[in-house]
């Protein structure tokens, strides 16, 4: 059984079943009390659960994960909302510091199952402090899950087994999905997307198109363009960036030899990086071309349509990409 | 007529009429932004002052050009004071290329060096730490400037606040760390984020002064920080002013406010900092109605000409989205 | 005999002199690290906390099992007195495979949750907010149980601090906080790191109350902190307690310390907090010469032990340096 | 002219010809004033500089970052030292939010010439926290510049162009390597090692291995084995990590065609990643062999030398590596 939802909607609920199932979830941060959070994601939390489980912090977004880290030493499962992803990294130390190498320094005698909601990227005219795409910093941090869906169906499903994984995941939930990604939901408790595990959105011989979060629908559409053109596109949704999905994006290289990979993130060091390493690495020599990259230009996100759209890929560039691949 | 005598400070006739000024047009500068919000000609991120002008204007009035001022984002009206035309702040707001980002950002997002404004990223608390090393350069080089350093009571629970002050503390920094407690920190009211009565109390943590006073009272915020200025220059060190207020729109102009009580919003519009300060001009005879007239008119063609400047600035140029980030 | 009454919480003569031994014991596990680093058997990392026992075991004596320690780096003596075999301990400073952390890390850079033991990072402060998160939980499921966290007065200055004691005061929660105030932090005196006399007042910032007491008396720290504890336990809120004290070595043991004078140190020896406490304890008739022997030799065995374990403990198997990331 | 000197000599030589040369460089720190640094970096700089040049902060991480952009912003270069670099995590925001983007966000109108002084690497028995490698989270933040030298020569030219550069410039110094590499260093006050150029270490037409830091010695060292088994391998010393000099890793790669990267931290987004996309992405053509990288596994660094010394990349190891890559 689904319903059609929002990707809001699907972390709202996924949140509420959570907290409805296990006595142990709560979330907290900034405003996320009867407010009900800054998008309205835990509209309502306070009447069902009450204040308790759903807890106003100070603004100390250091302190927030702290707290959940000393929550989950307790056996609690923590959710702790960052307003904006920008200001995670406010709390950057108890993230990479306390959180990841816990359960290693206790000699596996812990584990640290906290979630840290990051509401991240860009074309919601944020500027440079609310637009932020920051899960390279924590892919690098071993120790750390990260996850990014890009449907309601994958917002809710991983959000629960987000919650329900032993280890800190840090759940990347993009904005401008928020109201405008709309499909449907399961509708059972127990159904959650696997951590680790990719989605081909759409299946074709010629190249692969790794991808996530917002950049899935414009790379969708990006394939239909070359469909016409007579390039069939394999596009993956890698959902969960650490880990990815090996398995599925080697499947999909051994039968298309050509590799684009397009992100929000900024392209040094962003998570192409090392797809494109990891391809080259265990699948050289299926690749008839050079993987390729396209992602946001090294620099800051700005504030004015007309800079942000220059930054931002969209369909029309990773349609230009993918031409310039077929062709190589 | 005599110069008004209720401060230590002395005031000419001149002078009150000039903060007068600055008041209302900060006022109309906000105002007229939550119009324009509304009319879509200005995107998000617009955190109006409306209710807070007192602090504004009585902690910048008569700073010197070589001072320099750490806004938060609620005060873009410092901005002003510190000589930021209208217009090319008008522009910021409307993410043209003659803002002073260039398009890049709004808002508070940029700073003028020349002018002793530094602009901050949207980190709370974060413009704290860089008031301090600013400070710090004043005392190395034995001059007399002084750092005014503002932060909201809820931007006082970061980290960097804590450092910051403290920093501020043991080195006796030439700063004035302006507090504007106006009770909220967007839905969160001040007792659910700290369990004390004032802010200033903080100060002691950091080895100076700390005073609570009336954020809505032009005089009384200009005299406390004049006091803390003439301590800061004579290397006495920082003060810490927490000026009580209120904010009467949302914590933005998107946020409707429900988690407040529309007797409390009443209560603090009637406190309202402007009326009170031009009945006291008028009570002193400092301000006739046709003076009044004069002020409102000069404030409405600023203003005017401001957001046509903005609406007729250029587009940024595209490229210019990966320009300067290198110097 | 009758039990000594100097406080309010009644102690046996019994407790008494198991307070003795576990100031004892706790200066002489510190004496042996030294002693091993300088021999190499040991690598780096060794804070002692020599002259500072009385806080430790004034904090940690008549704790519950399942209240909660948030150590800082010169506190291992809390890891014993909370039940971990000083063997077990003595390994983790080998660095050996029957270490807590087997051998990922030393000193308290590892926990034991059975035993209500946090242990922390190196970044000082950051243990506070963590301390507040387990403060929180008890006080989610309404029992009575406690957490202490400790930090020294260096430590204070971090931004962790801040946001740590704000939010447990806001939310009232079990805490004591301890601040080890041993008047540097590294080469830094107290002075030039604050412009103020007690760390103590800080928790004036966070509304609950702040006290500096002796932090070499061993029965004053106990009676402090029972009395924080019992407010904790009750609903009260937080306690910040400054003791006031001195570390006799270096920072590490690798630290000369030449930023200090003799004479100081001098001073401070002599009020070590063991030989104060020993001749009270004779004077009240408590402690006979042959139970002080009987003691030492109880120390001795226990720590010739814990060494001899340690030595004869596997290293870790190389492969373990990848295993146990996640759950 | 030239002198032998140890890495923190030369580290500590920089430092004091630039504050001679220009007042408006000056150093803050933990422990750097009187004492001297916990490394001794700064030793006697109070004494000819005095307290308010060579200046001891509280423990507050994040707010020396905040007074190094402050007063740069009235002209100063301020070198800020973390004690160890694993704290520079505690200075995060200030330095990917405040520091590398403030120019940007001033429409050009200001910059921030400062210099954050970050010891990092292990083999010295530091553990987790006193051990990281952190220079990929900086290499992903676009404004900042990221150098890592590998001899005394470098130290020194590196960090007196790092002071001089006007950009925040992350200056990430090896504590294996403070007393351990010796070597000339130029004692003309202007000679400096200009930031975005690598160094060839050894020259060789079979393999290109990148390398730098305190894996440059054990990369020469393998590579002579190498050559004893008749493979020559072109050693580069990137020392600039962010820009990284694609010209001459280029410039080899065309010439070899197999390209090895070795580094000391982690694998999954370690700067490696990078390396290996943008040669795949610009010079797939002329790869005989997938691009390889020998690091650190994604783990921590653990205090035990025997853990340590399976995670450290090391001669032998680098060795197998060109081995396996010359027989591919
Ligand atoms: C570090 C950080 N956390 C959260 C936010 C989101 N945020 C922006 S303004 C605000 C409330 C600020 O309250 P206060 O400091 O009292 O200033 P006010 O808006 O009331 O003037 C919050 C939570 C932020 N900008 N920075
Ligand atoms: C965030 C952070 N910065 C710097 C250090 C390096 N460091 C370790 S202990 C220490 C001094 C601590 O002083 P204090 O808090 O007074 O504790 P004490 O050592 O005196 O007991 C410093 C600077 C650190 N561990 N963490
Ligand atoms: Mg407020
Ligand atoms: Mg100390």
């Amino acid at each position: 059984m689904t319903k059609e939802i929002t990707y809001l909607e699907a972390i709202r609920e996924a949140l509420q079943e959570e907290m409805r199932r296990d006595p142990k979830v709560f979330v907290l941060g900034e405003d996320v009390g009867p407010y009900g959070g800054a998008f309205g994601v835990t509209q309502g939390f306070v009447e069902e659960f009450g204040e308790r489980r759903c807890l106003d912090t100070p603004i100390s977004e250091s302190a927030i994960i702290g707290i959940s880290v000393g929550a989950s030493l307790r056996g609690y499962r923590p959710v702790a909302e960052m307003q904006f992803g920008d200001f995670i990294s406010c709390a950057f130390d108890q993230i990479v510091n306390q959180a990841a190498t816990l359960r290693y320094r206790y000699g596996g005698r812990a584990s640290v199952p906290i979630v840290v909601r990051a509401p991240c990227g860009g074309r919601v005219s944020g500027g440079l402090y609310h637009s932020q795409n920051t899960e390279a910093w924590f892919i690098h941090r071993p120790g750390l899950k990260v996850v990014a869906p890009s449907t309601p169906y994958d917002a809710k499903g991983l959000l629960k087994a987000a919650i329900r994984d032993d280890n800190p995941v840090i759940y990347m939930e993009h904005k401008y999905l928020y109201r405008r990604a709309r499909g449907p939901v399961p509708q059972d408790d127990e159904e959650i997307v696997e951590i680790g595990v990719a989605a081909t959105r759409r299946e074709g011989d010629d190249i692969t198109l790794l991808t996530y979060a917002a950049m899935v629908q414009p790379a969708l559409e990006a394939a239909d363009e070359l469909a016409k053109e007579g390039v069939e596109v394999d596009v993956i949704d890698l959902r969960s960036l650490l880990p990815f999905d090996k398995a599925a994006i080697f499947r999909s290289v051994e039968k298309t030899g050509r590799v684009l990979i397009a992100h929000e993130d900024v392209k040094t060091l962003g998570i192409g990086a090392e797809l494109s390493a990891v391809i080259v690495e265990e699948r050289f020599d299926w690749l008839d071309a050079p993987v390729v990259r396209l992602t946001y230009p090294d620099t800051h996100c700005p504030f004015a349509p007309a800079l942000e759209n220059f930054n931002l890929p969209d369909a029309g560039k990773i349609a230009a990409a993918l031409r310039r691949l077929a062709a190589y | 007529m005599p110069s008004i005598k209720r401060t230590k400070f002395r005031l000419t006739n001149d002078q009150l009429l000039e903060i007068l000024y600055w008041l209302k047009l900060i006022r109309a500068f906000d105002e007229r932004l939550s119009v324009l919000v509304r009319q879509g000609k200005v995107r998000s991120g617009v955190y109006t002052g409306l209710g807070q002008e007192a602090i504004v204007v009585g902690t910048c009035y008569g700073l010197r050009r070589e001072d320099y001022i750490c806004p938060l984002h609620r005060d873009l009206g410092t901005f002003l004071m510190k000589g930021v035309e209208p217009g090319v702040m008008m522009a910021q707001m409307f993410a043209k290329a003659t803002g002073l980002s260039k398009g890049r950002d709004s808002a508070l997002h940029s700073g003028v060096p020349e002018l002793g404004i530094f602009g901050n990223t949207s980190m709370l608390g974060s413009n704290l730490p860089v008031a301090a090393g600013i400070g710090l350069t004043f005392r190395m080089e034995q001059v007399d400037h002084v750092v005014i350093a503002y932060f909201g009571e809820g931007a006082s629970n970061t980290g960097d606040f804590h450092e910051a002050l403290n920093f501020a503390g043991v080195q006796r920094l030439p700063i004035v760390f302006i507090c504007e407690n106006n009770l909220y920190a967007y839905s969160v009211p001040f007792e659910k984020s700290m369990a004390i009565e004032d802010v200033a109390v903080r100060a002691q943590s950091y080895g100076f002064d700390g005073v609570a006073i009336n954020g809505n009272d032009v005089l009384a915020v200009y005299q406390a920080t004049q006091g803390a200025i003439r301590r800061a220059r004579t290397g006495e060190g920082p003060t810490l002013l927490e000026c009580k207020t209120y904010r009467w729109h949302g914590h933005s102009e998107h946020d409707k406010a429900f988690y407040r009580t529309d007797e409390e919003l009443a209560m603090w519009r009637s406190r309202d900092p402007i009326p009170t300060f031009t009945t006291y001009l008028q009570h002193m005879n400092v301000l006739e109605p046709a003076r009044l007239e004069e002020i409102d008119a000069r404030i409405n063609t600023t203003i005017d000409e401001a957001v046509t400047f903005a609406e007729n600035s250029p587009e940024p140029e595209p490229t210019d989205a990966i320009t300067d980030l290198y110097a």
